[in-house]
């Protein structure tokens, strides 16, 4: 298989994946807020295909789609949704909040931008572990905004830490477009001016999130310390399940529907093709749903467990 | 001039917001999504469109949009400031602590900071650790900070617009499981309250339940059922707390139980237990709190649900202790 | 092999300090100045010269270094860092109650942070009201951390080691007005113990006292001085707080007296009275906490000492309930 | 009296009050932690001197300068450390958190870098009250790495906010160099990255001071928002009395301390006019410092006042 025929599988599979847990999330299966990423798949695929099996994501709430890329089993995270015993943290976590840490995932944030400081944290300890370990951070142009981000990076630039910030700016912070609450859109100058290498890529494009993170992972590695990569994407749901998305301009979203990931991957390697990823991914996710949905709730007497050692 | 109108909890609050504005030119309404896009939970619809640059978004920035509401309180304005979630606070709990609590104090009163935070807290079903707690005991040991926290329509018109025109930071806590909930009929319009007070919600003999927050609908609940006969004392203002009206039941019924949804250690119904105690009423029972075990919250809701406390929990404890 | 050197206070936490990096090599120490200046209370002195790059210094980023100790601790490290004030702690309070304590609850005991955070707080001559608060209760409040607070040297040493070791976070809340006080013999090298347990500091039949802190020694000098006949529990662990030990002796005295340094609306005071009255145990007087009176911190001294608790204050209390 | 002579003689009083606050806490009459700005004089001095009765200053716990540049009677200032009923708080802020809104000082803050959203708040309230106040708050070069600040100057920069943001960076936070702290040294590009003008200036020069503030000034007049200054000074004493400064590298102090704007603007000036500069700052700071000791102490009773209206 084709490295691009399989991006777009792996892209298929997150779509699928979050498809179905917004039919989970109507039907009532699964509660609570839930935060897609639809339209936004290229960065999670094409950043976790040059990822090691030594590195660690810090992903936020919109973090289906990266644990998924990074391998965590379907099956696993609808369970979690689900509050299943087979769920990657049994329910503990949810849609906003899980991790994985066996398959290099270390979880979801809820809290904007407090993912970052935590991801340096854990470059920090490759510094004395000999794990060759590169941590990697993703959030939103949101997040920018936060403080603790820009923390964050300076310490890891301060400290020539092992860390990727990945800032996926798909223009919208929940309701608002980003563009109203900052002067500069140039994302990545901030990460400049703290003596950050730091590009802005197109983040609808798995290849080019491949290579950006590839060239930052190798950066890492030789102890050249922080990247950061601002990848331009869209998500082309709402921010929320039951956001009507008012807040765009008329015809937004049709444009970018039109330049999704998916679209334009499918529309180079042929429908053929593309019929065939879409397949796969549907009997996968479908195949893993099953299971998901068959597998027992998690035992409410274990509420109170683990909470200390 | 007092009118009614049918609103629901959100309503009552985007009511007291409207009229705040329209009746105090120095106040301003900002946070995160709460103008064009009227709030992610819709509690400020309209307010840009009515009242123009003074209600305005900011990026996703607490410490700045706490800062900036301390400051601009300092020069007279009278900034409205949404913390979408109470557990954002925690991202800039010094602009709370250390600076706003301190102006009129440290200044010796040559500087005060009337503001108004308004945030929402608690669990709903499904969410996360970091979107469940129930932070006021945090708040209520600060002192220099206000608190209420209401829960029915009317209170939060009335505690709204009580919070706006105080002259010190206010802290209303609301909860979003009500905003969007039955209408109910409001008085608006009429003279607004100074801060404090409580509301009863039952009266009785045989025991005093304290509670506070969305959970005082499950202290009704417990009480109707096992029909005993109970004094509900919902403290919507947790700073100033009406110590003295607790007193004054528990001196009659006796007995005290206080409910709260937060974590049970060091909940401020560890406070009221406290001071109940210490001033010698008379119990004949020993006094018993409710509140959320020890514990995270889960996301799971058949978790949480054993971590939470339910209205049968409530209901044991009044037949317990009235038997 | 456990022997015996003359410390101080700070030498005591060096020591343990020096230890843990000595048999641990997954601990890291860091925080602001700690490293190459030796902590600007000289606290941490000489430890990056002999232990190297596992001792570094940080940037004023107190959110950056909670979240790369939360971080690095995931990943099994075993970081102690430096909040120099515990009043700093709260321009990122998130990482501690948002992010630290949720590690290991939320991942289901597939992941576990075990940091420890050393600070220090209270009130010293002339320190400003942001420099002078006693935040415990704050903590306490948040299931997922402990929290020690040491007063004697040998303490500091056995509890700094123990909070190292635990696989918790920890916070361990040392004060500023002990580090360079006299020196005493402290034995060191012992089995580290597990967190937990409180000290007795007098023995007595008439009265408990529970306290914590550097105002340990106001209760002693007032015990001392009014000849009460005191149980004065010292609760060096708040959590786990050792509940039974307390209700154990309140049931011997039947009379509680609480003091802390901390503000008394909310103050862990309360928790500990409404845990000894819901208990039942028979009480021939009202408990009683004496606490800081709700306020802000003057830096003025006469002014400071009117608002936070004196050791007459605490006689008085102790003869009265006794009376 | 020309600038120059105007300049050199503020900063003597600046001078004057800071070695008498080091003499008051040596003898005891002082007593807590106390930080001096001995060799930062210019930056206060050049600064004040432009701004209007209507802006506010934002300063840190070094702030004693800051409010007698800003023309806070010395007596106040000292009345205040002293604990006093004349001090500007009647001794409830001490050395490290005092105000005097009478005179556009809006306090210091002992918590580095939470000044700066206080001062943008200000900013904001002079959007809507007519005032035409522009809010200057300084902080130091440490302080930058505090997440607040960067959310303060992008909301400024958001909104278009008239704040002057003065970094005077004398290269240290405490005991630890900031360019151990940062891999830029730079700390104007993090300005620029947001979209602010910064400038990159003397801070041992009150006019170059004053031309960079009323620039500022200016600038957020027409609604042009803030303006970043990085002001390059040195601390001749120590962070806090007491502190030995083992930290420098050898020679730096006596380095500094020819630099230091005092002897700089003295030498220029000539001996004759800078002892005369010298001693009526002498005089005025002893008739001060005989004033607040004479007056009597805050009254203990009153402590509890003032916490709420
Ligand atoms: C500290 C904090 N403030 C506010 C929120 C509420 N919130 C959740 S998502 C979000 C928008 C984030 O936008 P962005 O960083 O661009 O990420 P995106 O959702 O677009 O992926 C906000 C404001 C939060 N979770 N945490
Ligand atoms: C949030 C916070 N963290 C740490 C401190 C302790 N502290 C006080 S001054 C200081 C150094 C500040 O350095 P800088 O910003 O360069 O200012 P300077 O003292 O050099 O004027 C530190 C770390 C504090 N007061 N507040
Ligand atoms: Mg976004
Ligand atoms: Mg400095």
């Amino acid at each position: 298989m084709s490295q691009e025929l399989a991006d777009l599988h792996a892209m298929w599979r997150i779509r699928v994946l979050e498809e179905t847990i917004l039919r989970l999330r109507l039907d009532g299966d699964v509660v609570g807020s839930v935060h897609l990423e639809n339209g936004q798949e290229a960065i999670a695929v094409g950043a976790c295909r040059r990822l090691r099996k030594q590195d660690a994501v810090f992903s936020t709430y919109r973090g289906h789609g990266w644990a998924l890329a990074r391998g965590v089993p379907p099956e696993k995270i609808l369970a979690e949704l689900l509050y299943r015993r087979t769920g990657v943290n049994g329910g503990r976590g949810g849609s906003a909040h899980f991790s994985a840490p066996e398959y290099g995932f270390y979880g979801e944030n809820s809290i904007v931008g407090a993912g970052a400081p935590i991801a340096v944290g854990a470059a920090l300890a490759a510094k004395f572990d000999g794990s060759g370990r590169v941590a990697l951070t993703v959030f939103g142009d949101g997040a920018m905004n936060q403080g603790g981000v820009t923390e964050a990076m300076n310490l890891a630039a301060a400290m020539d830490l092992p860390v990727v910030f990945v800032c996926e700016n798909n223009k919208y912070s929940e309701l608002t477009p980003i563009n109203d609450m900052v002067r500069n859109p140039d994302l990545s100058a901030r990460a400049h001016a703290l003596g950050i290498p730091a590009v802005r890529i197109d983040g609808n494009d798995p290849a080019e999130v491949a290579a950006a993170v590839g060239l930052a992972v190798t950066t890492a590695e030789h102890g050249r310390g922080p990247t950061f990569i601002e990848a331009a994407t869209r998500r082309i749901t709402g921010h929320y399940i039951g956001d009507a998305q008012t807040y765009r301009p008329a015809g937004e979203l049709e444009a970018d529907e039109k330049n999704e990931p998916l679209v334009r991957l499918g529309q180079k390697l042929g429908e053929a093709q593309a019929q065939k990823a879409e397949q796969r991914a549907r009997d996968e996710i479908a195949a893993a749903t099953e299971r998901a949905l068959a597998a027992p709730l998690t035992d409410p007497s274990t509420a109170r467990e683990h909470l200390y050692v | 001039m007092s009118e009614t109108a049918k609103l629901t909890y959100g309503g009552a609050i985007n009511a007291a917001l409207a009229r705040s504005l329209d009746q105090m030119p120095e106040t301003l309404l900002f946070g995160e999504d709460v103008a064009l896009p009227g709030g992610v939970f819709g509690v400020t619809r309209g307010l840009r469109k009515a009242y123009g640059e003074r209600v305005f978004d900011t990026p996703i920035s607490e410490t700045a949009m706490l800062g900036a509401a301390v400051g601009a309180a300092i020069m007279g304005r009278r900034p409205i400031v949404e913390i979408m979630w109470a557990d954002f606070m925690l991202v800039a709990f010094d602009q709370i602590v250390n600076q706003a609590a301190n102006v009129r104090y440290v200044s010796e009163g040559r500087l005060s900071a009337p503001m108004t935070i308004r945030t929402q807290q608690g669990n709903a079903p499904g969410a996360c650790a970091q979107h469940s707690q129930n932070l006021e005991a945090l708040l209520l040991h600060v002192p220099g900070i206000r608190v209420a926290m209401p829960v029915q329509a009317q209170d939060a018109y009335d505690l709204t617009l009580s919070a706006v025109a105080c002259d010190d930071p206010v802290v209303v806590i609301e909860n979003r499981t009500l905003y969007a909930g039955a209408k109910a009929e409001v008085q608006i319009g009429g003279q607004i309250a100074p801060i404090g007070g409580h509301r009863l919600r039952r009266a009785g003999d045989d025991i005093t339940v304290v509670t506070w927050g969305a959970i005082t609908s499950s202290v009704e609940a417990a009480v109707d059922a096992t029909g005993v006969s109970a004094d509900v004392i919902e403290a919507v203002w947790l700073n100033p707390f009406d110590t003295e009206a607790v007193l004054a039941s528990v001196r009659r019924t006796g007995r005290l139980l206080v409910v709260h949804e937060a974590n049970l250690t060091g909940g401020f119904g560890a406070e009221v237990v406290a001071r109940v105690t210490e001033s010698g009423v008379p119990l004949k029972t020993p006094p018993k709190r409710v509140g959320a075990k020890d514990s995270r919250i889960p996301a799971a809701v058949q978790l949480a649900r054993e971590v939470l406390p339910q209205t049968d929990e409530i209901a044991a404890a009044l037949k317990a202790m009235t038997r």
